[in-house]
This record gives C-alpha cells, structure tokens and sequence, in this order.
C-alpha cells in the first residue's frame, strides 16, 4: 500500500510567489526601456542586458524551488520537446501507422513501428504540435476515442509479435468535446487501460510533460513507468481542481500545489518508477540531452523486462497496480 | 422493501430515519408524492418515470434477495495521503450523512436465488467519487468473484475519480481495470449497472467494461463534464446529450432497464452466463444492527459452479 | 473440390415466364372486376373467387416449377417470416444486446442471448421491417458497419462462455452508403468473416431469405450452413448482374437463373450443407411451421457440434471452406 | 525494370510487345510521355503523378528482388462450374490478351534480401475479379507462408467477386480469410497493398486483414461502387470519395505509398517483423522464356526464422 505524503514546503510555494513577482518587475522595466530604446540606443542596450541578467538569474533560483505551479509551467512550455519527438528520435526506421480501422485516423495520436538499440518496439504518443497551426492540426495533443483506438491497435500488433510497447506520454485529457463523448471517449479509455493491464509484451512508459488524468492513463499502464523531472501527472487540471473545489480557475497555483503533481510527489506516492533527470534549467533548453536522458533510462529496463517469461511479466504489472493505493481500518 | 438491508452506522444521521407517511416533492416534475408511495415504486417517480437516486444501502436492498447479503471490508476507510486542504472534514461529514466508511460497498449476495460478487457505489458520499477505498473494495470484490468462480454486478453512481487523493484516485482506473480484467480472461461473466450519474473515472474503468452493460432511465452517463463540454465546443448541449438512451442509440451501452425490471434482467442474464444457485437463503445471517460480519468464507457452497 | 453443376432447364424457365404471364392477366380481371363492383355486386364476388382460386392454384404450379426468379420473389415475399422472428421464436428468454461500444446501435441487425433448446446461444440476424415504417427504420434489413461490428461483439461474448452461436441470414446487402463507406463496410466486413473462420464456439447459420453477397457472408460463416428451400444465396444481386452484363437490370430474372442462387443448386455447389423444406407454398404461408422446420433442423446439428472438442471443430471448418472452388489445371 | 520476370504465356499478345520508343498519352492528364520514359517512372506519370496500373507480371518485377521469384501454381485455370453464359469465351479473352491463366499471381521471392511469400492481382484480367482460382491462390500462397513461416505480402487490385462463379466466388472470401487467419494465428505478418482499383469482395476479405495496409496514391478502394452508392443516396460523391487518400483519412489504411518507395516501405517493414533473409539471389532461376518452375521448394534456405 501506498504511504501518504508529508506535509507540503509552504514556505517555498511562498517565495515562489515573491520572485515571480519579482520577475515580473524586471520584466516590466525591460519592456519600458526597450519601448525607449530608439532615443537612447547604447545605454539602453546595456541595462537591458543587465536585467535580463538577472531575470535568468532569478529564474534559476526559482527552477531550484520548483514548486508545483512551475512544474506545470515546464511541462507545458512551448518548447519543452513533444512526445513525437522523443519517439521519432529514440525509434530507428521509424514507420508510422495511421487509423483505427474503424472511423478515423487521429492526427492526435502517433503510433508506429521502429528499433530503439536494434530491438524491433511499437510506440504510441500524443502529438503536441510547435506552433497555434500544429496545434489546431494535432487538437493540441487531445486524443479523440479513435486516437486512442489507433494505439490500442498498434499495441496489439506489438502483442502479436512479441514485440514490446513504449508509450511517451503528454496530454492534457482526452479532448472534452461532444463528438468524443458520442464516440465513446470512456469506452475508449476503459478497454486501452483493461487491455493494457494485460498485454503480454513489455510495456514502458516515459511522461514526458503533462500527464493528463486518464487521457494519459489510457496508454501509460505498464511494467516501467517513468517521468521527466518536470513533467506532471495529474487526475484533474490544476485549473479544473481550482474551478470545483473554489470556484475560482484562478486559484490553479493552489490546487496543483495540493494535487500533489510532481514527478517527485508522484514518485514519492508510488506511481511511477523512477525520475529521469532533465537538463539543467528544462528540457526545452536542450532537447538532444533529454532526449538521450530517456533513452539511458529506458535501456536497461528494456532488456530486463524482454527478458522475463510473459507471466511473471503480468503477475508483476498486476501486483504493481494492486498495490497502489492508501486506506486505513476503522474499527 | 427498501429496509432490510441493515449495516453498522458510521454515523448518526440515516437517510432512513424519515418518517414515514410525509409527503415528498419530486425534484424532477415538482408532483407532491407520498413518501411511502415512492418508496414502494422503488424511488421511481409515480408522476414522471424519474429514476430518484440510490443509496448503495438502498440499491442492494431492492436487488438481493433478503438477508442473502454478506458485506466483505465495510471497515475499509479513506486516509489522507495527500493531507489535501479540507479532505478529511469532507469525509466526515459524508460518514455522518451516509453512516458509511466511504463510497462502496462490496459483498456476496443473491439476485433469485443466483449467488453473485456485488458492489455499489454512493453517489450521496462525496459524489461517489472513487479514491483508493473506493477502488480497493472493488478490487477485492472482482477477486473474490474470481477465487469463488462467481459473477459480478457493480452498480456504478459516481463523479469519477476522487481529486483529493490525486494519482492515487488515477491509478485506481488502472487497478479496478485489472481485476475486472482478470474476470474476463477467466471467462467469469461481470455485469455493469450505470446508475445516475456515471461519469469520469468510473466510466473509463469499470463501469465501460462489462460483459453486459445496462442502464437506468435518464441516468446521466459520460466522460467529461457538460461543463467542460461547452467550454470546449463553445456552444449549448441538447437536453438528451450523456444520457442513457444517448448512449444507447450511440451503440455505447446494452439496454436501458426500468428499475423495476432491473433485478429480473440480472436474474435472467446471471442464469444464461452460469451464475451458480444459491443455497436457501439464510434467515438473517447478519444480525439488523448489530455488528458487520465481514468474514471471507461463504455461508453456502454453489450447487453449480460459473462455466 | 466443388463439382460443377448440370445445365439449367431453360424449358422450366420459359413455363414460368408463360405461367406468370397469364397470373398477370387474372389479375387485370380480377382488378377490373374489382372496380366494378360496387355497380354489380353478388356477381362479381362469385367471379372474383372463381379468378382467385385459378390464380392460386397456377401459383401453386409455378412455385413446383421454382425457377430461379421465383426463388427470388419468394425469399424477398414481405410476408416471409423475417429472421429477427426466428431468433425470437428459437431461442427462450431472448435477451437483446445493443451498440458495437463504438459508434452506433444499428437498429438493422439484431443480437442476442438466450436458450436453445435448454442450451444458452447467442444470436444474430438482420433486421427486416413488416412495413415501410418499419423498414425505413432498420434500413430494409442492410447493416452499416456497426452492425456488422454490433454482431461481432455478441459472438466473442458467445466465443468467451463457450457458448455456440446462432445466425440467421436475410438481408439484400451490406448498406451502399457513402456514410457506410466511410466507417469501413468493406473492414468490417471483412473482419467478421476473418474472426468467424476461427472462432473457437459451433457457429450454426440458417439463410432463410436472401443470402446477400458479402453482406451475408459478414455473419454465415459457420460449421453447419442451412438454407430454407425458397432462400436465394447470391454473390450480387440479380438486377446489379443484368446491369453489369447486359445493361439492363430488367433482364434481373435471366440474370438470377445464371447466378444458380436458388438452394437446390447452392446445395449442389456445396456451399450449404442441408436445405430445410419450408411448408407447401412457401414459408410466408405459415410462419410456425417454417419456424419449428429450422428448429428441427438446427437440434441435431447443435448437440453434434457442441461435442467436439474445439480444435477439431476448427480444423473441420477450415477443411471446409478449403474445399470450395472450381477450378482445373492448365498444361 | 519491368522486364526481368518473363513468364510462360497462355496468350499470343503480350502488353510487352509495345516497341519501344513510342509516345504514350496518359489517360489522366493527357500528357504526351516517352513510353521509355513511362516505364523508367514505374508508370508513374512524369506529369501528373497518376499511378498508372499495372499488371500482376510487372507488379512482381518492379517489387522482387531479380531472378528471386518462384511461381507457383501458375497452371491453375478456371472451369465453368455454373456453366455461365459467356463466362468461357471471357476467359479465352483474358488469358489471351494478358497471356495469364487467371487473375492472380503467387509464389516466394525477395525483397532487397528478405524472403517472402507473395501474390498479385492483374486487373487487367477479367478486373482482377476473384473466382475459384484467385481464392485457391492466395489460398496456397498464404498455406505456403504458414508452412515455411515466410511473411506474405499480397498487391490487390481487383473489382471484387467473379460474378460467373456465383456462390463459389463468395465463398472465396471465406477461404482466402481462413488462410491468412491462420497466419495471424501463427504470428506470422501479412503485408497488404491495395493498388488502384480495391473493392467489393477483395476488400471484404483479405485485403482488409493485413497487419500493414498499404496503399499506392490515388487508387480507389473501397466496398460498394460508386453508381449503386449514388443510386442510394441519390446525391453525387465528391471527387476524392474511395480514394487511398479518403481511407487514410478515415482510418482504414496505415499508408498512402508512392510507387517508388514502396519496394522500401516493404523491405523495412519485413526487417521489422522479422523476415528471413534469401541466400544471394540465384542467378537467372528461371530462363527468360523457358518453361516455369513451379517447384514447391525452396531455392536455399532462410539464415533466420520468423519470430
Ligand atoms: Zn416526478
Ligand atoms: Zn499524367
């Protein structure tokens, strides 16, 4: 069973709050100076340097605290690397595969063939696109049902030759629409996570960025489950959580901190197996780096989990689910 | 017909304890009815057809057999992993309104005479929503099904998963999903009642993964919220969206069963997939008010075991 | 390999065409008399009955001469019993299933469970309307895709409790639509016919109207193949073959005497295993009667194959299928 | 390129008796193109792009490895079970001007190296259309694959059932579905690439069960044709409607493939799923115009087994 959480670092989420404000300013001054600087070029130009400066500087100190806000933050910057990329990157001879078979091909939702260190592996992973055009192309990364049927198909090809799973994961939900949930979005979800409790091949999961409530569990059920530093996962948006809870979306800071969403809560509660560390500052600062940080990490999990008959594999995915959880007896 | 199932109380205030003989207004069609009247129509609304909200109590009291229920983990109760702001006030309060420990309860029980694994989910405590007790009692009773080579009913009523438990709420969709699962590939029959509302969680989970899934009249069953929906496409959702018979023209569910009926369908489908009979049912096993008895072992052994 | 079959009686055909002709002309009479009447009452009703009863008894010859039109006409009567009939009146305590958990529920297929003589089956059969109402709600008996696909699920939940599956087949075609089209018809179909060649459950299929191209063949691939003796099994329906080959789909009834469509000479192709006599006349003359033949038909056939054990179940579905062609070797 | 695999011929005409040199209109877009230049492009418009058809030969030639290819059953022709009025003569015709037996052609070959079993539709004979013999081909070709665990790929490009063989040419759906179901059952991969034309009974069948579906760009593929679809919603289709595009839109195919890459596209997919490698491809295994070898074995055997 599960083991609760200490008390969260108030005090930190508190001087979070301060320095950003503090950034804020530093910004502002850096605004009005650049709106000057056509009178008065030379001078300018330094003091903005300076200001700037001390911007990064304060940025650092404020990636050092982290707090949960910020950890969402990076998970969703702009160009924190996408899922697709990480697969197109760690896959040789990548090959993708289109369609559910059934109704459609989800341009949220890659899945495709490839070798990741000269072993043939299926992989699935939203797609987040780098720009609003990409974005509205891919439904900014919200699978529809048929999204997650494509990949549910692509894991079945992988079940039927042996051939394990890898999973990168950054979603912010299963998109919310009327056509979705016409669809079937639930079903969808229901069988990729029934069915994926019970795959008989390896199944690895990296999240990469936002791991979006069971959007994202619909294809992170698996024997290795791992998490970028500053990704986050999470049952409800922060903003969601905010909206219930005080009726406020505003209040989004609140509810990440008290959602518990970071990879080292998350770790902590016994979701995930291990935290990938990024490269300092983020990992949109040095994709290359984080992707070869995933890719070190998936390697030896990779050949110790090929290596296990198929029914220790499923009795450990079993027993691994089963324990998670927290509860008391009363009397 | 609604009263024979009596548990230990968490709290003081039982639903229940309504005089009988008031009138009730029907929250649906605004019609006054007598409370008794409503009570022996099984909560539906003899005015409107509204299928009124269950308690779980309630629900499997009108489904099993009298006295054929035996309750396994009614201990079983919500802690604060996250220590989430507010949480364990908010459990209180539902325990003192609903005298159980969380939103589930789980057992072995009868439907005519055929032994089943059974569970039902409290919409009154906390929105039904499913943290770790909820998913854990679920758990236990799909494995139970399955050492007892027993069907399984769950009905579900629930928001979806219970955000002050965070991913543990989330990995519960994993964890109920991979005992159902192991149901299905011991060809054990499960039956899923989607009760108003459904939504969330327990739609991606177990709720969508019957065997059979059935439904009641107008029960509101779906994934994201209407809300949410709105939001997103920017428009009005007709009156019917997310609503039983929505989901069953969108081929998502089997049928639609008046409550009424519901308890002869499961009977009828528990005897098609193999449900073993149950012995004659004990003369009340469990003692009114006096203390649960969650001990594991059955008090009659199957004439016919599960195919 | 399947023999070839003996030229047709192209004598037979032209009876027909004379015999329905002058079935024509009796009719004219009787309508002309029919408008007559109110002016010339007593007479007309004698005349009427005597027209009726020559009208009937050279129906009744005609239907001895059974050309392959008329096995047409017969399977397509309206008031032919309608397969959904059968699966109601043959199995006890039906309990219908609805929706393929994807899309839609297609109101033009039906699926079921219930008891077969004392053993639980599950059905399936397309939907077929009494009038035009309800035709135009089940689509005068042709499926879209998640009919077909409806129609799976029900026969993997037969498959998983082991259960033997029922099918009884009356339909046109698989629905021409573009909407059809879109969502896979040709997938769907071909996936039901590629699960049912192996399901690990007896399959027993009755045709019991018209056995419409691959639109039938979506539900009758089976261990056992019966066909009711005025059923039509055909690889297009006879009006697309007379447009194909001579342009003009009038020539539809030469068109259905070359397709070699009626039971008698399916039988003969061995593409069906035993044909069920229907009652003097045709099965629309007595629905209770056509009913209790396909049940006495199917007993037999359901306690033999419920006996084998499965591989050999499928070993001999295989063979048998394996077996169907023509062809010869060339030097 | 197109040339290496020559056949015994069942006709006197050959399309390859063109001379070279000629000019060629291309039927899509009017161009005038060098017929050299034509068939250096695969048929390819240099113009417009428009995937011209091939026939079963040429498919085979521009796809395998050269001198890789084994026929076999190359002598099986179709009878005239119903004894179908024109349905002989039609068939004179066909063997004559497309100088095949029937409408399909099966055997093993290479792909850049990888082995495997193969077969292709010529829509130049008698539409592609499936009777007796095409369902026995594929058929044995994909028996073959399960026998020498080979991986199959099948090019189709057909109008669907062969009408004049009636319930025979139906059940050639069956047959063809049960044998490469038993591939799927023996984890074995089937490659499918539907050529312009794929539709009625081929896409109904086999050409639908691939684990990779493929698609040349522009081919139209689809269940129903597009007059009786019109007739039944009396509205005119759009121009792209059943087209590889319109498919990969909607989900049934995993790829639109350029004929140029696709001999790559297989290659990679049959490393990926594990296809043994041939031995050095045999020089000149069969003379240019000799008799066929329709030996059933094998040439040399594979260095690595299919998973
Ligand atoms: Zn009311
Ligand atoms: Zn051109």
């Amino acid at each position: 069973m599960t083991r609760a959480l200490p008390e969260r670092d108030r005090a930190a989420e508190a001087r979070a709050a301060e320095m950003e404000a503090r950034l804020a300013g530093i910004q502002r001054e850096i605004d009005a100076l650049r709106r000057r600087s056509e009178k008065d070029k030379p001078d300018a130009v330094e003091q903005i340097r300076v200001l700037e400066a001390r911007g990064e500087e304060l940025r650092e100190s404020m990636l050092s605290i982290r707090t949960a806000w910020q950890a969402v933050a990076l998970a969703r910057h702009p160009q924190r690397p996408k899922a697709q990329e990480f697969v197109r990157a760690l896959l040789d001879e990548f090959t993708e595969l289109h369609g559910d078979r059934l109704f459609r091909d989800d341009p949220a939702m890659l899945a495709g063939l490839g070798w990741f260190e000269g072993q043939p592996a299926v992989a699935v992973a939203p797609c987040k696109g780098r720009d609003t055009r990409e974005n509205i192309a891919c439904n900014f990364g919200m699978p529809y049902p048929e999204g997650y049927r494509k990949a549910l198909r692509a894991m079945r090809l992988a079940e039927k030759f042996g051939y394990p799973v890898l999973s990168i994961v950054d979603t912010p939900a299963a998109f919310p629409g009327d056509a979705a949930e016409e669809r079937g979005q639930a079903e969808a979800i229901a069988r990729n996570i029934g069915e994926m409790t019970r795959l008989r091949v390896p199944v690895l999961v990296v999240i990469t960025g936002e791991g979006g409530s069971g959007g994202a569990l619909a294809i992170a059920v698996g024997d290795a489950v791992l998490m970028l530093e500053h990704a986050v996962y999470t049952v409800i948006p922060p903003e969601g959580c905010a909206a219930i809870l005080w009726h406020d979306a505003g209040r989004a800071r609140e509810a990440a901190s008290a959602l518990r969403l970071t990879a080292q809560e998350i770790a902590a509660l016994g979701v995930v197996d291990e935290i990938i560390p990024e490269p300092s500052g983020g990992a949109h600062l040095d994709s290359q780096a984080a992707i070869a940080a995933v890719r070190e990490a998936l390697r030896p999990r990779m050949t110790a989990l090929s290596n296990l008959p198929v029914e220790e594999l499923l009795r450990r995915r079993y027993a691994k689910y089963r324990a998670i959880g927290y509860h008391e007896e009363q009397s | 017909m609604l009263n024979w199932l009596r548990r230990p109380k968490h709290g003081r205030i039982s639903r229940r304890d309504i005089p009988a003989g008031l009138w009730v207004k029907c929250s649906r069609c605004g019609a006054a009815v007598y409370h008794r009247d409503l009570e022996r129509a099984l909560k539906v609304c003899p005015k409107c057809g509204w299928h009124h909200r269950l308690g779980a109590e309630e629900r499997l009291s009108i489904t099993l057999d009298e006295h054929s229920f035996e309750e396994m983990d009614a201990n079983l109760a919500s802690g604060d992993p996250l220590r989430f702001d507010g949480y364990r006030e908010k459990l209180s309060e539902a325990r003192a309104n609903t005298g159980n420990a969380d939103a589930a309860i789980v057992g072995v029980g009868g439907i005519e005479g055929y032994r089943t694994a059974v569970g039902a989910l409290d919409f009154a405590f906390m929105g039904g929503s499913m943290g770790s007790v909820v998913g854990e009692k679920i758990t236990r009773v799909a494995e139970r099904a399955l050492q007892d080579r027993l069907p399984l009913v769950i009905f579900s009523a629930s928001g979806g998963a219970r955000m002050q438990e965070g991913a543990l709420s989330l990995m519960q969709l994993a964890k109920t999903s991979a005992a159902v699962g192991r149901l299905h590939e011991a060809h054990l029959p499960y039956l899923s009642v989607m009760c108003d509302p459904t939504t969330g969680g327990v739609t991606a989970s177990f709720a969508f993964q019957g065997d059979v899934i059935i439904a009641e009249p107008g029960a509101l069953i779906g994934f994201a919220g209407r809300r949410v929906i709105e939001q997103t496409i920017r428009r009005k959702l007709p009156e019917r969206f997310q609503t039983a018979e929505f989901c069953l023209e969108h081929g998502l569910i089997d049928m639609v069963v008046p409550r009424p009926e519901l308890r002869g369908v499961l009977a009828r489908l528990l005897r098609f997939f193999g449900a073993p009979r149950a012995v004659a049912p004990e003369p009340a096993a469990a003692a009114p008010d006096g203390e649960a008895q969650p001990a594991p072992g059955e008090p009659g052994g199957p004439e016919v075991a599960c195919p």
